[in-house]
C-alpha cells in the first residue's frame, strides 16, 4: 500500500531489533479476550482510480448540483471564494502541521492566526477574538458559559429566538448535564427579540441575541444593549452572517460584551456544514475567562517579533477541569483561509461586497412583494428575510428547484407560527436573471 | 553534521497584513451590480471594519512566505505524541473538494443530498465496524467535544436510571481534555493513579468506584503508549457500581483491527480521525472526533441521526431520549469525507497494518534510544514511547532543550512535558509512515543531540538558532498579552 | 538591516531520488488486472529501467522540500529583464485543468472537440486585435519557435516569388534566440549596429539591406528597453528590397493598446504568453509563442488552422502554401487555456494599464538608481531599463557580485550581462504587478548594496551567503560533465 | 483591478518622480503613426465568477467528456495521473520561477531536472538525457538536425513512415528551408518499417524509426540499428509511448545513438495536445553536439553538492546563430512532473504498469478478432493496433461514441492503402467491461 512504506526485509530487520518473531507478537500486553476476531468488516480497499470514480458517482447522486442558484442561507452562505485562497490553504506547510506547540516552527500559523484574531476583532469592534472554536452553536454556547463564569452568581441565561435553531439546541445540550437555566426570549410582530420579559429577571448571568437573526432581521442591538446592561447581565452577540458587518453597525459599537458566531460566511465551503468557523471575541476585560486558544506578540532571544499561543493558563492541558474550556482541537485551517478572505476583500471590497447582498436582497424582496407574496417582517434585513406565500409554495418550490433554483427554505419546523413561510437569502452569487425567474414562476 | 536534515537556507522577511497594502488596491473580484442599489437603514449602518486593501500578488506572497515559516508532516518528521502525524494523502483533499460535495447546503430535505447522507451513513458502519460498537454519531468536532459528547451520554443514561452522579474516575495519566470534558457537565474529576507499571490496578480503581460516581474515563492505550491490560476488569468494577466506561480513542492507531472495543467493556468512545484517519490538522484543526457507543446508549446519541431505509438515507429527527446536538450541522463534514477516502483506500488489511506498523516503529524507538534516555516505563509498547530527560539533569540539560535542538536538525520535536505522571517527559509517536530510513536517521541525530548534551550543552541552551526566530519568550507574552494588532 | 525581505531560516536537505527508497516499496496504486495476462514476445521483452521505489510519503517530501530551495514570482520580487515575471493568476491554473479540457484527446474529429477548438479561434482573434494585425497561428511552443516560424515564413514567401535569400538583418542587442533561429533555416544573420541612442539608424539598415536580404528581425521594444522610433522608416527600406519585417514580441508587455503593430511597418510578430500573458514560466517551460502576420502571408501559416464558420469551429488542414506542422498537435495548449483566461479578465483597458504601469515602474526604477549606477542609453524606457556596472568597476564590483548580493536580501537579480552591447549589464524588468512600497524597497536594497560595494566588497564577493548552497562553481561543471547520477 | 496593485495617489507620486504629465507621456518616444486608435477590441473584463461560468460552459460544449473512455493513443495517451504529481508540481516555487539562472536560488528546479534527466537516459538505456524539447516532433526534427551537425558530409535523413505522421510533418518543416533531403522509408506488410531501400543510399546522416510506431508495431530495433549502422548513418529512434521501456529491451540496448520522442504519457494530461514533452538522450560522445538545456552536478564554495545549468556553450544564448538550437524556454514543469510520475511508479511499478497495458491491448486485439474483426499486423505490439472491420464502421463508433466510449481513429488521413482501419489503444484506464461492450456492438 503506498501510504505503508515497509518493505518485507525492513519489517524483519526491525523485528529482530525489538526481539519479536512477529508483528502480531507486538501485541503480547493485549489479553485475549480483548481481542478483535476475524478481520474488521470493510469493502475491498479502493485504487486512487476506483475511489476518484466513487466519489464522482457520489456526488452525481445530489440532486442538488453546484450549478444550482441556491437562495437558501439559515446559517450557511454562498459567497464567491477565490481561487487563490484554495491553493494558499492547501500549501501543505499549514495544512500538514499540528498546533503550534513549537513556535519556532510555526510561525506561518501563528502569524496567521494572529492576523485573523486581529482581524475578527475589527469586524466584530472588540479588543480580543480567539484563534476559533469550532462552530456557530459551540461558540455561542461557550459564550454563555464564560458569562456564567463572569457572573458567578447568576445561574439563568437568556437567549433570543431569533438565534439560530440550531445554535440555541447546541446551548441547551452544553448546558443541560450542569444546573444552569436557559429562558427563551420570544420574538416580536416586528421579527425583532421582544426583551419586555427581561425586567422578570434579576438573575440572568447573560443574554444573546443573533443580528442578523434566524429570520434576516437585523436586531436594534444599540436598544437591547442597554436594556439587557440594566439587568446586570453580559449582553451576547451572535451571528451567521458576518459579511453584514460590512454595512452595519459593528457589535463592540453597540455595546456587547462577546461577540460569537459561524463564520462559514468568510470564504469557507457550504461543505454540507462543516467545517465551519466558530468565530469569539470579547472585550479585554473578559480576556482571561475567554475559552480557547489565543496568539499572542512577543520576541525572540534577539528580541525579534515573533507569536506564540499564550494565556494557556486557561486551557485545559495546563488547568485541565479548571480551564475555561475542554476545546483543543479548534478550526485552525479555517481561521486562516478566513484571514486569508477578509485580507483578500480588504475594507473597501468587504464594503462593497455586503452592499451588493443587501441590494440583492432587497430586489428579491421588492420583486416578491410585487408578485403577490407578503414579505412577513417590515424590519430592516440585511441579505436574507422571510416571505409568506398567498398560496402553497411547494409546487412552485419544486418547480424552480427542477430549473435549478432552491427557492428558500420552509421554516416551520422552527418556528411553527410561521409554518409555511418561506426564509429567502440572496447574495453576490445570484443574479437579477435568476431573482426574476424565481418572481416569473410565483406569478404563474 | 552531514547526516541531518536541518539546514538553513534563503526565506523571507514578512510583515503584518495591516503594515502592507493602500485603501483602494483590490484583491478581490466583486460582481458589477445588475440591480439597483438600496441603502441600508441609517440608523444601523456602520463605518464598516478598518481592514487593509491588498492586491491578489500581495495577498498571495504574503502567505507563500508565512508557509515557508512553517514545518508540516510533508516537510518531514512529526514524531509528535498522542496527535499520529501520519501522512495526510493528497487524493483526500481532492474528494473533499468534490463539487457537488463542497456546495451542498446543509438545510435542504434529505431528497436533494442523497449522496452526502449516504457519506455519513457508510463512514458510520465503517467506523462501528472498526470499533466493534454498534452505534455511533459524526457530529462532534475534535475529540474534546467527543468526549463532552460521551459525558452527557453518561449524564444522560444515569438519569434515565433515576440517578444523578457527580464523580468521575479519570487516570492521572490522560489528557487534560478528559477532566475538562467531564467538569463541562457537572462531574468532579476524581484522579486514579497508575500502577508502576503505567496501567491501571484493578484495586485503586475498586477503592475509587462508588454510587456517586459516573464512571471511569480511560485512555487505551494510555498516554504512556502501553495498553491498559486490566481493562476488562477494571470495567466490570465499573459496570458493578452501575458505571459507565468512557473510552479516549485518540490512540487508535494503536490497534485496529487487534482490538474489539466493544469485548474490552467500554460503552463510549471517541475517536480522532484527525490522528488515526490521516485527516490533516490544519495547523490546529478542523479536526473530527466522532463517538461509538453500545446499544443501550444508543438513544442518547445527538440528532439529527442519519438512517438508512431500503436505499435512501434520512435524518432522523426526532428522538426524545437524545442529549441533543453538539454541531449546528452535522460536524465537520469536509474531514469526514477525508476519513471516509482514507478508510475506502486502505481496507481492512492495510488499516491493520498501519497498526501493526505504527507499533513497529515506536518499540524499535524505544529499544534503540532506551540506553541513552531513562525510560520511566520499561514495557512493550504500543504506537508510542514515553522517555524522560532525568540521566541529563546531571548534564544541566533538558527535555525542552533536546526538542529545540531537534528543530535544528530538522525534525519536529515529540510531545514533550506530557503525560504529567512523567517528569520531564519526551513522548515519541513515529507512526506508521515513516520508513526504516527515516526513523534510523531520526535515531541518530537524538544520540547526536545527547552527546553534544555532555560535550557542548550550549547547543542545547542556546537552539533552536537555524530557524528564522530564536527561542520565543513565552512568559513576556503572557505578560503583557498582545492579543491583537 | 531589517528593511529587505530575505533572511535565512530552516529548510531541509534531501538526497537525490535514488539515494532513498527501497525496492518493492509502492507509490502509485496500480489497478488490479481483469484481462488475462500476456506475455511480451520475449526477443523484444527487456529488464525494464533501473528507478528507486518509493512511497507516496517519500515522494511528497522529496519535492517539497526540493521547492523549498526554489524562488518564483510568488516568492518575491523578480526583475529579470526581458522575462516579464508578473504575477501568474491562479484562476488561470484552474482554467486550464477545466477537466474537459484537460481529458481532451487532440486527433479526434472536429465535432467532438468544439469547446477546445472555440478557445483557439477566440484567442487568435484577440491576440491578432492586440497586436492590430490580421492573422494568427498559436502552434509555436515558445517564442523561439514563433521565431523559427517567422524564419520560415520569410523564406516560404521569397521562393512564392521566386527569390531564394541568404542573409538577414539582426541589430546587435538582439536576443541570442534571434540569430539562431535565422540560421535554423540557413540565413546568414548580418549585425546591425544600433546607434548612440540605443536604437536603429534609418542609414545603418540601409547600408546593409540588398536583394539577397530575406529582411530584419527587430525586437521592439529592444532589449535596451527603448521603442525602435525609427521602425517605420527602418521597414519602408527592408520593404523598398522585397524583404520583410520580423517583429519579435517578447516586450509586448511594455505597448499593449499603445502600439499598433501592424502600422509599424512589421510584416510577421510573435508574442511570449509566458511574459506578457502571465502565464506561470515552470521553472524554464512549458511557453507559447504564437506568431501573427498580415494579410499577404495568412497562407504560408502553419496547418491545421482553426476557422469559425457559423456557429461552428473547424480546422482546416490543406493549405498548399502552408509551411507545414511546428507542433505535432495545437502547441502548448494548456499555455494557450491560461493566457486565454488572462485576456478575458483584463479586457482591452486593464491590459492597457498593464502597459502603462510596467513602463512606469521601469521608469520609476530608472530615475531612482541612475545616480548610483551607470546608465549607459539615458532615454525614456519602455517596460525595462538597463544599467552597467562601469562606476564599480574601480571597486572591484562586478554585476555578478551584485546580482548574487541581492539573492542574500530575498530578490531574483535582473537579467546580466544581457544585452550584449552594454558590458556588465544590469537589465530591470519590474512589470506592472509590483507595487510601489515593493519597489522602493528593492531600489533601497539596491542602493544598500552599493554602499556595501564600498565599504565592504567583500559582502558581494562572497554572496549568497543566506542560500542553502554558496556560489555554485559553473567552470567545473562544464569541464567535467556529469549530466546523470 | 486585482492583478494592478496601484492606486492612483501612487501613479501620481511615481509620476512625479519621472517627471511626466500622465501615464501618456511616458510615450513619448512612440511616434505617433505607430500608435494603436481606439481600445483594443476586446470582449468586456470577466470578474473571476464570471470567467468559471465561461469557462463551465465551454466545458460542457464538449461532445467527448472525461467520462468518455477513449481507446484513442496516436500519440497521445490516457493513463492515471496520482493527485499528488497535481498537488506537487503546482507548488509555486516550481511553477512560477525562471530557467534556473541563478542556481543559488534554483537548486530545486535544477535537482528536480537533473533527476528527470537521469530517469529519461535510464529508461532509455542512454548515457545523457537533456531538459527537454518542446514535444515529440521538435525532438525529432532536432535529433535529425543533430545527426546532419555529426555527419557534416550528409544531407540526406530518411525517416520511417511508421513515425507519428505529425512528427514527420514537423520534420519536413524545420528541413524545408534548408537544403537537407528527407527520404522516408515506408512500411512492410508486417507493420515494420522496410529497410529494403537502404542499400540505395550512402549519404545518410540519420537513419530514423519509432517505435512501437505509428500503428502500433513494435520495431525490431536490434536487427534495424545494425543494418542502419552499415549505411554509416547514425540511428534514432523516436517513441510516442515511453512507458513501453517497462517492458520492451530499451532503445540503448538496440544500439541507438540518439534517442527522442513524446512524453505525455509520464504524468501529463492530454490536454488536446499540449503542453507534452520532448524527451531527447544520446550516447555520450554526442553530448557536445545535443540541442537544448543540461543540468550538470557541481559543488559551490563549501563543496557542497549542487546543480547547475552547464555546457551552455551549445546554447543560443552564448553561441547565436553558431548554436546547437534556437530552443531556449523548454517544457520545464512538464520535465519536473514527468520526474515525478517516474519516481513515483518507481521500477517495480512501471514495469507492472507496462506488463497491465499490454495484457489490456492484448484482451481487446483477441476480442475483436473473435469478433470477425481482422488485426492488420500480426507483427507484436504494445498498447496499441490497428483493425480492419469487415464492414463500415463508422455507424458503430457513433453508437459507441454516443454510449461513452472512443472507439479508436480511422488512419486513412495518414495511410491511404489503411483506409477504413481503426487504430485502437488499451490502457489501465480501460476496464474488462469496457472492451467487452465494444466488441458486443461490434457484433451487433
Ligand atoms: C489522548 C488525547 N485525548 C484527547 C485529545 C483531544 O483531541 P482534540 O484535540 O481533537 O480535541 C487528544 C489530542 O491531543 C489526545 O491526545
Ligand atoms: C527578446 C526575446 N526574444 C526571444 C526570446 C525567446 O523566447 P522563448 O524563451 O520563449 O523561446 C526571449 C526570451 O528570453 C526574449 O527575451
Amino acid at each position: 500500500m503506498r501510504y505503508l512504506p515497509h518493505t518485507q526485509e525492513e519489517i524483519a530487520e526491525m523485528l529482530a531489533e525489538v526481539g519479536k518473531e512477529s508483528l502480531n507478537d507486538l501485541f503480547s500486553t493485549i489479553p485475549d479476550d480483548c481481542r478483535m476476531e476475524g478481520d474488521i468488516d470493510l469493502p475491498p480497499s479502493m485504487t486512487e482510480w476506483e475511489l476518484d470514480a466513487h466519489m464522482a458517482q457520489i456526488g452525481a447522486s445530489m440532486r442538488v448540483t453546484p450549478q444550482h442558484k441556491v437562495l437558501v442561507g439559515a446559517g450557511s452562505y454562498h459567497h464567491y471564494i477565490p481561487e487563490m485562497i484554495r491553493a494558499l490553504a492547501s500549501r501543505s506547510e499549514f495544512l500538514t502541521a499540528y498546533t503550534p506547540y513549537q513556535p519556532e516552527m510555526a510561525q506561518g500559523t501563528l502569524q496567521g492566526i494572529y492576523e485573523y484574531q486581529t482581524l475578527t476583532a475589527r469586524l466584530l469592534g472588540m479588543d480580543v477574538a480567539n484563534a476559533s472554536i469550532y462552530d456557530g452553536g459551540a461558540a455561542l454556547a461557550e459564550a454563555l458559559l464564560m458569562g456564567l463564569r463572569i457572573n458567578k452568581k447568576c445561574k439563568k441565561v437568556a437567549v433570543s429566538k431569533g438565534i439560530h435553531p440550531h445554535h440555541r439546541q447546541v446551548v441547551r445540550t452544553y448546558l443541560q448535564a450542569t444546573d444552569f437555566e436557559i429562558v427563551e426570549l420570544p420574538l416580536g410582530e416586528d421579527g425583532r427579540t421582544d426583551l419586555a420579559s427581561l425586567a422578570e429577571y434579576s438573575d440572568l448571568a447573560a443574554v444573546a441575541l443573533q443580528s442578523p437573526n434566524f429570520l434576516g432581521v437585523i436586531e436594534d442591538l444599540q436598544a437591547a444593549g442597554e436594556k439587557i446592561h440594566e439587568t446586570g447581565a453580559l449582553f451576547v452577540t451572535s451571528f451567521t452572517e458576518p459579511l453584514a458587518f460590512g454595512l452595519l453597525k459593528n457589535p463592540g459599537e453597540c455595546g456587547a460584551d462577546i461577540v460569537c458566531g459561524e463564520g462559514q460566511s468568510m470564504g469557507l465551503a457550504r461543505s454540507f456544514g462543516g467545517p465551519g468557523l466558530g468565530m469569539f471575541a470579547c472585550k479585554d476585560k473578559f480576556t482571561r475567562n475567554m475559552p480557547g486558544r489565543l496568539v499572542g506578540e512577543t520576541v525572540d532571544k534577539d528580541g525579534k517579533r515573533g507569536f506564540v499561543l499564550t494565556l494557556a493558563t486557561r486551557e485545559q492541558h495546563i488547568r485541565r477541569e479548571k480551564a475555561t474550556s475542554n476545546i483543543c482541537s479548534n478550526q485552525g485551517i479555517c481561521a486562516m483561509m478566513a484571514g486569508m478572505f477578509m485580507a483578500t476583500l480588504g475594507g473597501t471590497g468587504l464594503r462593497e461586497l455586503a452592499q451588493l447582498n443587501h441590494s440583492k436582497a432587497e430586489y428579491l424582496k421588492s420583486e416578491l412583494r410585487k408578485a403577490g407574496a407578503e414579505i412577513v417582517f417590515d424590519s430592516p434585513t440585511f441579505n436574507e428575510f422571510l416571505v409568506r406565500f398567498p398560496s402553497d409554495f411547494k409546487p412552485v418550490y419544486k418547480q424552480l428547484f427542477d430549473n435549478g433554483i432552491v427557492a428558500g427554505i420552509e421554516v416551520g419546523r422552527y418556528y411553527p407560527q410561521y409554518k409555511g413561510c418561506y426564509l429567502f437569502c440572496a447574495t453576490e452569487t445570484v443574479g437579477k436573471g435568476d431573482i426574476d425567474a424565481v418572481v416569473q414562476e410565483v406569478r404563474r | 553534521m552531514k547526516n541531518v536534515p536541518g539546514t538553513s537556507g534563503l526565506i523571507m522577511n514578512e510583515p503584518l497584513l495591516w503594515e502592507k497594502g493602500k485603501k483602494g488596491r483590490k484583491g478581490m473580484s466583486i460582481p458589477a451590480a445588475d440591480v439597483p442599489q438600496v441603502e441600508m437603514v441609517s440608523t444601523l449602518k456602520g463605518a464598516g471594519p478598518d481592514f487593509p486593501d491588498l492586491s491578489e500578488v500581495d495577498i498571495v506572497r504574503h502567505y507563500t512566505r508565512l508557509s515557508q515559516w512553517n514545518f508540516g508532516v510533508d516537510t518531514g518528521m512529526y514524531p509528535l505524541g498522542s496527535c499520529t502525524m501520519k501522512y495526510n494523502p493528497k487524493t483526500n483533499e481532492k474528494q473533499a473538494a468534490t463539487p457537488a460535495i463542497g456546495a451542498a447546503h446543509p438545510m435542504l430535505d434529505d431528497e436533494y443530498v442523497q449522496g452526502t447522507l449516504k457519506i455519513m451513513y457508510d463512514l458510520q458502519q465503517y467506523l462501528q465496524a472498526i470499533t466493534g460498537m454498534p452505534a455511533a454519531t459524526l457530529q462532534p468536532s475534535a475529540g474534546a467535544q467527543g468526549e463532552l459528547t460521551g459525558m452527557l451520554i453518561f449524564d444522560a443514561y444515569h438519569r434515565s436510571k433515576g440517578s444523578k452522579r457527580t464523580k468521575i474516575l479519570i487516570p492521572d495519566t490522560a489528557h487534560g481534555t478528559n477532566p475538562a470534558s467531564a467538569a463541562l457537565c457537572g462531574y468532579k474529576p476524581v484522579p486514579v493513579a497508575s500502577n508502576a507499571d503505567g496501567v491501571l490496578d484493578v484495586e485503586s480503581v475498586a477503592a475509587l468506584m462508588d454510587e456517586e460516581t459516573a464512571g471511569i474515563m480511560v485512555t487505551n492505550p494510555n498516554t504512556l503508549g502501553l495498553f491498559e491490560s486490566n481493562i476488562r476488569a477494571v470495567a466490570e468494577i465499573v459496570h458493578a457500581k452501575g458505571g459507565l466506561v468512557y473510552g479516549d480513542g485518540a490512540n487508535m492507531n494503536a490497534i485496529m483491527g487487534i482490538v474489539d472495543i466493544s469485548k474490552c467493556g467500554v460503552d463510549v468512545m471517541h475517536l480522532n480521525l484527525h490522528k488515526t484517519f490521516s485527516t490533516p490538522h490544519g495547523g490546529g484543526g478542523p479536526g473530527a472526533g466522532p463517538v461509538c457507543v453500545v446499544e443501550k446508549l444508543k438513544k442518547f446519541l445527538p440528532v439529527p441521526h442519519v438512517l438508512k431505509e431500503g436505499e435512501t438515507y434520512r435524518l432522523d429527527w426526532n428522538n426524545p431520549d437524545s442529549i441533543g446536538r453538539v454541531h449546528g450541522y452535522h460536524g465537520n463534514y469536509g474531514v469526514l469525507v477525508r476519513a471516509y477516502s482514507y478508510i475506502l483506500s486502505m481496507g481492512a488489511a492495510n488499516l491493520k497494518k498501519a497498526s501493526q506498523l505504527a507499533v513497529l516503529n515506536a518499540n524499535y524507538i524505544k529499544e534503540k534510544l532506551r540506553k541513552a534516555l531513562h525510560l520511566p516505563y520499561d514495557q512493550p509498547c504500543m504506537h508510542e514511547c514515553v522517555f524522560s530527560d532525568a540521566k541529563q539533569h546531571e548534564l544541566k540539560v533538558s527535555t525542552l532543550d533536546i526538542a529545540k535542538r531537534l528543530i535544528d536538525y530538522g525534525y519536529h520535536p515529540p510531545t514533550i512535558y506530557f503525560p504529567l505522571v512523567v517528569p520531564g517527559a519526551i513522548m515519541i509517536e513515529p507512526t506508521e509512515t515513516e520508513c526504516k530510513e527515516d526513523i534510523d536517521q531520526f535515531i541518530e541525530t537524538i544520540l547526536l543531540i545527547l552527546e553534544e548534551a555532555k560535550t557542548n550543552p550550549e547547543l542545547l541552551h542556546s537552539a533552536p538558532v537555524r530557524t528564522k526566530l530564536k527561542r520565543l519568550d513565552e512568559t513576556l507574552a503572557a505578560r503583557k498579552p498582545c492579543l491583537c494588532g
